[in-house]
């Protein structure tokens, strides 16, 4: 689609991995952090007449 | 209140330009004017501004999409609004300022134009003006061309209009080969040419070829389709006839008929809100989709696909009639018989509903 | 040119629950600029556009009476996106209004006449406001006998039950109150459906006219009672709900047939309807 | 195609007589060139109706779903592949169905013969196995038929139907030389921000007609997320980014479930080939669980089962 790479992931975690959880949203949200601002599927005010 | 320019103007005498100078034309229009014409963009031609280096193109007997979004775009801002609870301005909404500079649509089809005529009784009434499309028909001036070859497809003359019918236009134009006969109808019309540099007179020679131009177009329709029994028709008889569930089988309930239709102009209200700035927007809607009459109960008057199709047809040959005295709310453009998807051919409905017995 | 769209600003002023269910709340609305007020001048029978920012427009009757000056008062069942979040409002909350649209009950012709009401359930907002305008002092004697049938599911889902009870103690309105059923044994009103009630009740159709407002399976039953009491189809008058966004007969979705029910409505007569396809 | 129109009618028109299904669903002939209305036949004597020729490209089994009746319906290869996608999806049983299986040489793309026509106009148009003859005013050209076909039949491996009653003919032979992905490896190559800019080009001139949705059998929803009111998903105008986000999800929930039917772009009304996008999903399930879309009803598809040994490299 054109999403920079980096921006999406999939993990798989049980209700009972807790601290996997913890673990991979800090790595998400590191990892994306680093892609900086996305620019891409931003919805804004319309953009019509 | 909006008032046709074409009201109580005399037609005025024929002027002509070498069609060569065609593109001079057009140069001088675009620093008067902004400037609209058909473009041809791979196998679809449409309307839009001239910028430079653009060609335009009127080879097409017809745009893939009418010119109705020249007053009634696809979407429009109609208000702006802040949700800010704090501020005094929460919840009051306040219209947004529209640049609408004077325009020219250059080649417009006289059924698109006789389109705008219909579609003014729905928005310009004598208790309403929607303001939007009566500042947009104020700031635009329809300089039309003239069909010399219609399509199989087209219908013009068979509802009221006609390859060279100058109703709604401000310049008439007809392609002579070598040259363009120019007829002014209203005095946007006289401006456009003057600031063409049009002046030149049309020869009679000339005249006589248009007039040749035009009969050899109306002979090529062929046929008019039946109308005429339409509006004695009883309505609840129409609209009970049982044609509508052989008719309505092949329909998907897409958009595609109205959106590209010039007399359709139901449209949807929508706000939408970001970061406490908001906007209420309308948009193209269709009476071809379920929610376009879905009550917030749930209930739904026209919940099947058959009551939608009837709906459209009976709207566009029916009742329009039957409301405005004005025939049908159809130009004969024929654009929903060569878009619809799956054929569903308007000239059938005219024959299935003009000829019902019952 | 003035802007059909535009909205008048307005205070929310008060919001009073009407039914135990809570789903019905009357909104009083002040404007917030006198000469809106002066612009917005209505009759009962009409409705208007409520519009909140972010949310749209939602088409709801006129529940105040013209009589009625310095505010406005609109009954709202929560069904919907715009209507769940105007219950959420408060009191000086700001919002809009606007219109007054549509046609209204025929007051012109039934000056003079007997007018006999019946309502079911939240349908009785316009009916409200008719009755609050003929009983003005001012009104009262333009008008015959009044003849009210109102019913509800429950006690508690009546809507103005304070103005109800004070128009039972009048002797210039006949009021019959009615429930579909209740276990309350103080209640000392009619217990059935509204068709049976007017059944039972048999206003007289002699010079008279009849205002129908309620739920389908309501007027379904009723208008066959109605005209076995003698009301032609010309005196039978409903008001008709649609889908509606512009209000003012240019959006293109709330036809029947040739009529837009927003401009052209929402007030018909059966004799109207019956030359219109069923499709409502 | 004469031979296929005959078989067609008598087939309907013994099913009817014989009362082995309610009614047929099949196609009549347009009323211009190049195009054909989709039909339901109830009683034998209207089976002259139907028709065939190259210009049947809509999908019948778009009129399918949640049909109570016994139907006999006419379907190339590509529909009957979408009627195993409906079966298994509990949208049609088997049982309901009579299909009369149309092997398939491919249908023409009527706007790519109306570009070479160069702005004259086809009034009739007729066929042979091998070309396309077109007659108009003052004009003929016969043009090379297989240069005319559908995006979508001009790399169509599966021109049989997989799931029939009938044929009406012997099954064509199928096309084993076509790459179904060239120009989805060419998008595939693309940076980040080229492939943004492709799509925005792609979809630009939308006009959220829905016509790609309604056209397409295995858009059956109840309520489409786009019409979805609490809450309201998506913006309604021609924004940009909620035209885009339209395709884009209409494609998710099309991944292993798209046949390549071809019908979105047969009915675009402003030429989007929005089949990229489905065929790049169609590539990333036939290449990670090597499975190809409706060809038996007996196979799950594995968008709606576990294995073990599911790829799923993606997962962190």
């Amino acid at each position: 689609m054109g999403i920079e790479p980096g921006r999406l992931h999939f993990s798989w975690i049980s209700s009972a991995e807790a601290s996997k959880f913890v673990e991979v949203a800090r790595a998400v949200s590191d990892e994306v952090r680093k892609t900086g601002p996305s620019s891409k599927l931003i919805k804004k005010l319309p953009e019509v007449a | 209140m909006y008032v046709n320019p074409a009201d109580g103007i005399p037609r005025m005498a024929k002027r002509a330009f070498k069609k060569a100078a065609l593109i001079d034309v057009l140069n001088r229009l675009k620093e008067r004017y902004r400037l609209y014409a058909p473009v041809r963009q791979n196998d679809m031609t449409n309307y839009q501004e001239l910028a430079s280096g653009d060609q335009a193109d009127f080879s097409a007997s017809n745009t893939r999409l009418s010119p109705k979004s020249f007053m009634h775009p696809q979407s429009l801002c109609m208000f702006a609004f802040g949700t800010d609870k704090g501020s005094d301005q929460a919840g009051i909404l306040r219209e947004v300022e529209k640049d609408l500079p004077r325009s020219v649509v250059f080649g417009i089809r006289p059924c698109d134009s006789k389109a705008f005529q219909l579609v003014d009784v729905n928005f310009n009434t004598p208790e309403y003006q929607d303001p939007w499309w009566i500042r947009r028909r104020q700031s635009t001036t329809l300089v039309g061309m003239a069909c010399n070859s219609p399509c199989s497809t087209c219908f013009c003359t068979s509802v009221g209009s006609g390859p060279f019918s100058p109703d709604g236009l401000d310049v008439l134009l007809t392609d002579l080969g070598d040259d363009v006969v120019a007829e002014v109808m209203t005095a946007w019309g006289s401006e456009v040419l003057d600031h063409a540099d049009i002046r030149g007179r049309a020869t009679d020679a000339m005249t006589e070829k248009a007039t040749a131009l035009q009969q050899e177009a109306e002979r090529s329709l062929g046929s008019l389709l039946p109308t005429e029994s339409l509006r004695e028709k009883n309505l609840n008889a129409l609209f009970n006839a049982p044609f509508w569930d052989d008719v309505q089988f092949a329909c998907i309930n897409c958009g595609v008929c109205t959106f590209v239709c010039p007399t359709c102009w139901c449209f949807d209200v929508q706000d939408e809100v970001r970061n406490q700035q908001g906007v209420r927007v309308r948009n193209w809607d269709a009476c071809m989709y379920p929610l376009f009459t879905h009550h917030g109960s749930g209930h739904n008057p026209r919940h099947q696909k058959l009551q939608r199709v009837r709906q459209r047809f009976m709207h566009k040959l029916k009742y329009f009639v039957d409301k405005y005295d004005r025939g049908v709310a159809c130009v004969g453009c024929g654009r929903c018989v060569q878009q619809c998807p799956v054929n569903i051919d308007i000239r059938q409905l005219f024959r299935l509903m003009n000829d019902f017995k019952g | 040119m003035q802007n059909p769209y535009l909205p008048y600003p307005v205070r929310i002023d008060t919001i009073t629950v009407e039914t135990e269910d809570r789903n019905l709340k009357t909104f009083k609305f002040v404007f917030l600029n006198p000469e809106d007020e002066k612009r917005f001048t209505y009759k009962a029978g009409q409705f208007a556009e409520l519009s909140v920012t972010g949310k749209g427009e939602i088409p709801i009757g006129i529940a105040s009476s013209p009589t009625e000056k310095g505010y406005l008062l609109f009954t709202v069942n929560k069904v919907g996106v715009v209507t769940t979040a105007l219950h959420q409002m408060s009191p000086g909350d700001i919002m809009g209004v606007r219109g007054p649209l549509g046609n209204w009950y025929p007051w012109e012709i039934l000056e003079g006449r007997n007018v006999v009401i019946v309502g079911g359930g939240f349908a009785f907002t316009t009916l409200r406001s008719s009755i609050v305008y003929m009983l003005h002092p001012d009104n009262r004697k333009r008008f015959g006998d009044i003849t009210v049938i109102y019913g509800a599911r429950t006690p508690g889902m009546l809507l103005y039950k304070e103005e109800l009870m004070a128009w039972e103690r009048r002797d210039d309105i006949k009021m019959h109150i009615t429930v579909d059923a209740t276990k309350d044994p103080s209640w000392k009103y009619h217990v059935g459906f509204v068709p049976t009630v007017t059944k039972d009740t048999a206003p007289s159709s002699e010079n008279a006219y009849a205002l129908v407002c309620g739920p389908p399976i309501m007027i379904k039953f009723t208008l066959p009672v109605l005209t076995g009491l003698g009301f032609p189809p010309e005196r039978i008058i409903t008001s008709l709900e649609m889908r509606m966004k512009c209000g003012i007969g240019m959006c293109g979705r709330c036809n029947i047939g040739t009529e837009y029910v927003c401009k052209d409505g929402p007030v018909f007569t059966l004799a109207q309807l019956s030359q219109l396809p069923a499709e409502y | 195609m004469e031979a296929y129109t005959e078989k067609i009618r008598e087939a309907a028109q013994r099913l009817l007589k014989e009362n082995k299904v309610d009614l047929v669903m099949g196609f009549q002939r347009g009323t211009i060139p190049m195009m054909s209305q989709p039909v339901l036949i109830r009683k034998a004597n209207e089976g002259e109706r139907l028709h065939w020729d190259s210009h049947c490209g809509s999908n019948l089994a778009n009129y399918l779903p949640k049909r109570k009746e016994r139907i006999a319906v006419v379907a190339k290869g590509c529909d009957s592949r979408n009627i195993v996608v409906q079966i298994l999806e509990n949208q049609i049983r088997r049982e309901q169905l009579y299909i009369i299986g149309v092997p398939c040489l491919g249908m023409i793309d009527r706007r790519q013969v109306l570009g070479a026509l160069q702005g004259r106009e086809p009034l009739s148009v007729s066929e042979t196995n091998a070309h396309l003859v077109i007659q108009g005013k003052g004009f003929e050209e016969k043009l090379e038929r297989s240069l005319f076909l559908q995006d979508n039949c001009a790399i169509c491996i599966h021109r049989n139907p997989v799931l029939f009653d009938e044929l009406v003919a012997e099954p064509v032979p199928e096309q084993t030389e076509v790459d179904r992905y060239e120009d989805v490896k060419g998008i595939e190559k693309m940076t980040a921000d080229e492939r943004w800019q492709y799509f925005r080009e792609l979809l630009g001139p939308c006009i959220r007609c829905y016509a790609c949705r309604n056209a397409c059998p295995m858009c059956y929803c109840p309520t489409c997320f786009v019409d979805e009111s609490t809450p309201q998903w998506l913006g309604k105008s021609i924004d940009p980014t909620d035209t885009t986000t339209f395709h884009f999800l209409r494609a998710y929930h099309l991944a292993g479930r798209c046949t390549d039917c071809g019908n979105c772009q047969r009915v675009c009304p402003v030429g989007i080939n929005m089949r990229q996008l489905n065929k790049k999903l169609e590539k990333e399930i036939k290449e990670r669980y090597g499975y190809e879309t409706g060809r038996s009803i007996e196979q799950r598809p594995p968008l709606d089962t576990y294995r073990p040994d599911d790829a799923q490299q993606f997962f962190k």
